[in-house]
């Protein structure tokens, strides 16, 4: 049997399917991020000396970074389909999932820098990987200062689609310039880090945060698409059917 | 075709010749910025040399964007853009023409300058043929890609500042590789070609990519 | 020869117009009517295809405009609200570049005579920015005596002319027609098109 | 009198919300530009600590000027600039009410984030202070004198790039005395108060004498 | 009450129209007429005193306008080829702002008013950029309903509008006449203005 995926396309079938998923991703974030967090905390300080234990950071700090650049790779997916099919629900996917990346950005950024200031006693520096971080959130700002300053929907959703899209192109260009300018010498404050480097109990805890941080993400995607489609689909009569929204 | 580019390209060179001060504006902008550096920041010939190739760069990206918010915006604004995009020819081609005649005006004056920047930055020689190769090779990247940015922005409020936002990040990989290039010829020579190589690469991709990616997004612009 | 099926439009939430027929024939001109913001200018970008509509199709004999774009486009001709001249330039100018964009070399004489027939007698070698309202109007105008397109697309040509040039306007439309042409046009003065098959549209909400 | 500061202030301010990223661009063109020059001049500590100063005031100046070709001309261009000449109140009212607008929008978001700079750049902290008072009191100098700049060459093709030939050069005052403070706090701290002293005293000419200046390049260009 | 001698104006080096001379009292409106680009345009820009013209006078109830400035610029109100509304804010945020300007304090309730007057119901609280051609006029306009100005200048005010709109705004300028308002005029259509006293100035080159 064939699936019809165009029908899970149209806004109207969505709204009420990601209105049931959305308690089953935020249930597993919350659960999985106490279990992460406790794992961390609880079940690993005899590998970290005393001066070490800012190391914990590490388990927001890491998760944090991968889904940053994992959900930049999902907002250009979204935004190709809605170019290619020009289906409305993936231009609001897009526009739902940006806000989220962008903040996981941010907290990349900040955890970094405060991991930074202990580990190399410095809040910045010029690393590759921080600077590749710091360029993706200008990435994410310029797409959503874009898509908030046309108020056209169908222009904005378009344009910063097209940007996006400019823009996964060019990232891996950019994040290959910065981590090896010079053929010769590629200098970081980061290690070239491997899992084998990593004791496993923290692996655990980063691994099981990383899970949680993305189910947070779907939660908080459907959630804010929920919003945008009854914004934009006002008018019509299903929305105005809806039960949240006559009262 | 050719037809098309040629009246296009003539066209907008035609329009900033008859506001003489238009050619400049751009070159002057970049030596005001790279003659403030010194001011800001001291006048050692050590320090100079060392942030030389890098102040270049960036005050090249600086006034090619400066420079890019009026590649389609006075069209916009007067209608005349509507009627390019109603040519019965590729949109690209008129896009490719008038990035041309952005570069020409705005990017090629900074590299036939430049040995004027090594002086003031005390560049050794061979540095600054380096230096002009190296714009030669990356202004019209930054005119290309800015291109796309000017496209997006359009008609919008606050349209200068927004395309920065938008272009700026875009533009580091021809920073790196291009001041790169610069840095390198002060020290090994060999390095050199690989930068220029790269830059090179980037220009074709540029060349092929980024007039339909201009087009696609003036046609969103418009509507 | 235009054919439109179930046209609708739609700006930001407002739908304009829904489920538009018609079609247009050689030596017929279309009379676009309705009040302000009844959106004839909305139908008018969308017939040259630059909106997109919501739903609906345009066909220009018997193709999807989409489709042959480049073809569809060397055969249309689009004024608009704005006047499509570069203030910079003089009229002439203006006039060589746009012809030579339409694919056709016009002669300097049939520019200078057009200019002339227009009204602009000695103003051919001001940049169009010094001149009146009503002048670069008519400066824009004078493309519709050069062009060999067929199908023209005038919103509101007649405003800012003073009536001399009104009724010359309508000549060179009503010329057109009579040559096989075909014209869609908006207008809020009162005017007298006489020749050829005149259509009305009424676009009223 | 002063309902007509209040009035044209609260409306530039509107216009500027009405599109929110109107009010972070100059923002992060600023961030932009200041993470462009690592970048660019390498990485080295010591070397960002010595162009740190001059670097953030040629930012500011930049971002400030960029942020002026919009202080006149969109009204200029939609007609509404020519209603405000016709306002029954001293034009200088008005001009003085939009540049105030402009210098909240964009000059005091570049204050308030200097101490990030200060990170970036790894300046110590005492010099941060400096930094943002130094600014506090160039900014508004800049957009103020801008603001003449920007009237003179209102409407003219080219004006972006016109008004920084015009207006950088007036700049290069604010930008030593202001880069002055910052590196002086860096090395002695009893200097700095003298460079503060003469921003200030800019300031103060610059408050009295620009709105009359702008007004009456105004009346020039809309006639 | 205005009164113009022997006024002359230049644009570049075309001399537009010399030693002009009328008066204009209460009550009365003037009609300016001629040909595009014969120099109405400019003519009310001087009267406005936006324009410097290369000589003559222009006297508002005897005094020279350039000595009275801030006084002369309260009675007086333009409205020109430009609509003078901003495109991001919307017809009511527009009108509030100008009428604060202009130093008289409306209330919203006048100001949406107003706007229905000028037919906008329903489009009060869009941005002024998305209205159509016409509605943006009507929006402009919607400032002749709260202006205390006595001498209004209007430029081709009925361009762009719908017929039932052209009707509309002859009204309201029949009554502000009616009132011992003053009007100056120009337009292409022909409009029809019959209460007070109607004059008439040709100024044809
Ligand atoms: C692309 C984004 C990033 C990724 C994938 C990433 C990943 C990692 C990983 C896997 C580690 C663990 C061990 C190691 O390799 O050293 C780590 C450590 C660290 N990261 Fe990041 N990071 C990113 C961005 C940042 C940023 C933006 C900052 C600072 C602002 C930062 C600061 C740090 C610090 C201070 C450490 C501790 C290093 C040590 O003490 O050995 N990271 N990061
Ligand atoms: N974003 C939007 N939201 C709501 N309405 C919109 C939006 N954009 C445009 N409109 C409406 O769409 C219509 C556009 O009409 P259009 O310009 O086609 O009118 P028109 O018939 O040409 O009018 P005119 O005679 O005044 O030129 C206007 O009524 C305008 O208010
Ligand atoms: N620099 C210049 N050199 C020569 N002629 C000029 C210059 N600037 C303006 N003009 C002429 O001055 C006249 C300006 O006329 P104005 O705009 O007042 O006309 P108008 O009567 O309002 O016309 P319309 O009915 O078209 O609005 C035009 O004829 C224009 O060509
Ligand atoms: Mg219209
Ligand atoms: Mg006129």
């Amino acid at each position: 049997m064939a699936i019809n995926w165009f029908k899970y396309a149209s806004p109207a079938t969505f709204y009420p399917l990601a209105g049931r998923m959305i308690p089953w991703f935020a249930w597993l974030a919350i659960i999985l991020t106490l279990f992460g967090l406790y794992w961390g905390f609880f079940e690993t300080p005899s590998i970290l000396t005393d001066q070490k234990q800012y190391y914990r950071i590490i388990f927001v700090h890491v998760p944090a970074a991968w889904m940053s650049m994992w959900l930049y790779v999902v907002l250009a997916g979204w935004a190709i389909i809605g170019l290619v099919f020009n289906t409305r629900l993936s231009y609001m996917m897009a526009a739902a999932v940006a806000p989220t990346g962008a903040m996981f950005t941010f907290l990349s950024l900040w955890t970094g820098a405060f991991w930074g200031k202990t580990s190399w006693g410095t809040w910045w520096d010029w690393d590759p990987r921080m600077t590749s971080e710091l360029i993706l959130l200008f990435l994410y700002v310029g797409y959503m200062a874009l898509h908030s300053a046309i108020d056209d929907t169908r222009r904005a959703d378009r344009a910063s689609a097209l940007l996006a899209v400019v823009g996964v192109v060019l990232v891996p260009v950019i994040f290959w310039s910065i981590n090896c300018p010079d053929p010769n010498q590629c200098a970081a404050l980061h290690q070239q880090s491997s899992f084998k480097g990593v004791e496993s109990n923290i692996l655990l805890a980063m691994l099981v945060l990383s899970i949680a941080f993305w189910m947070y993400s779907f939660a908080v995607a459907f959630m804010r698409v929920r919003n945008i489609i009854l914004e934009r689909e006002r008018n019509t009569q299903w929305v105005r059917e809806l039960p949240e929204v006559c009262e | 075709m050719f037809q098309t580019f040629k009246t296009v390209l003539a066209r907008d060179i035609l329009l900033a010749t008859r506001r003489r001060t238009d050619v400049l504006t751009a070159l002057f902008f970049f030596l005001i910025v790279i003659s403030l550096f010194p001011l800001g920041v001291g006048i050692e010939s050590e320090v100079l040399r060392r942030i030389g190739p890098g102040v270049v760069w960036v005050a090249a990206l600086l006034a090619s964007m400066l420079a890019l918010e009026r590649l389609f915006a006075s069209d916009f604004a007067d209608g005349t853009l509507e009627q390019m995009l109603l040519v019965p020819q590729p949109l690209g081609i008129v896009v490719f023409a008038k990035v041309t005649a952005h570069w020409l005006l705005t990017g090629l004056p900074l590299v036939l300058i430049a040995p004027l920047i090594g002086l003031q930055y005390h560049l050794p020689g061979a540095t600054q043929g380096v230096m002009m190769l190296a714009l030669l090779l990356g202004t019209p990247v930054l005119s290309l890609i800015g291109a796309i940015g000017a496209a997006l922005t359009l008609g919008l409020r606050g349209g200068g500042i927004l395309i920065s936002l938008l272009v700026l990040p875009l533009y580091i990989p021809v920073l790196i590789y291009g001041s790169g290039a610069v840095s390198a010829s002060m020290m090994d020579g060999a390095a050199v070609q690989a930068y220029l190589f790269i830059l090179g690469a980037f220009l074709l991709l540029a060349v092929v990519f980024s007039p339909w990616a201009t087009a696609a997004a003036l046609r969103i612009s418009v509507e | 020869m235009l054919e439109i099926t179930d046209l609708t439009c739609t700006r930001g939430d407002r739908q304009l117009f829904s489920g538009l027929n018609f079609s247009l024939d050689s030596g017929a001109l279309l009379y676009v009517k309705g009040q302000n913001g009844c959106g004839k200018t909305t139908l008018l970008r969308a017939i040259c295809g630059l909106f997109l509509p919501e739903s609906g199709e345009i066909y220009w004999n018997g193709e999807e405009i989409r489709r042959l774009s480049d073809d569809y486009r060397r055969e249309i001709l689009y004024f608009g609200h704005h006047n499509g001249i570069k203030g910079d330039l003089t009229s002439v100018e203006n006039l060589r570049i746009n012809s030579r964009l339409s694919g056709y070399d016009v002669s300097d004489k049939e520019i200078w005579a057009a200019l002339e027939h227009m009204g602009l007698y000695g103003f051919e070698d001001l940049p169009t920015r010094v001149l009146s309202q009503g002048q670069k109007r008519r400066a824009a105008l004078a493309r519709l005596l050069l062009t060999r397109s067929k199908l023209w697309i005038l919103d509101e040509p007649f405003s800012a002319l003073d009536m001399g040039a009104v009724e010359h306007l309508q000549e060179v439309i009503a010329n057109h027609i009579a040559l096989g042409g075909m014209a869609i046009l908006t207008t809020h003065q009162e005017v007298a098109l006489t020749t050829g098959q005149v259509e009305h549209l009424q676009l009223d909400a």
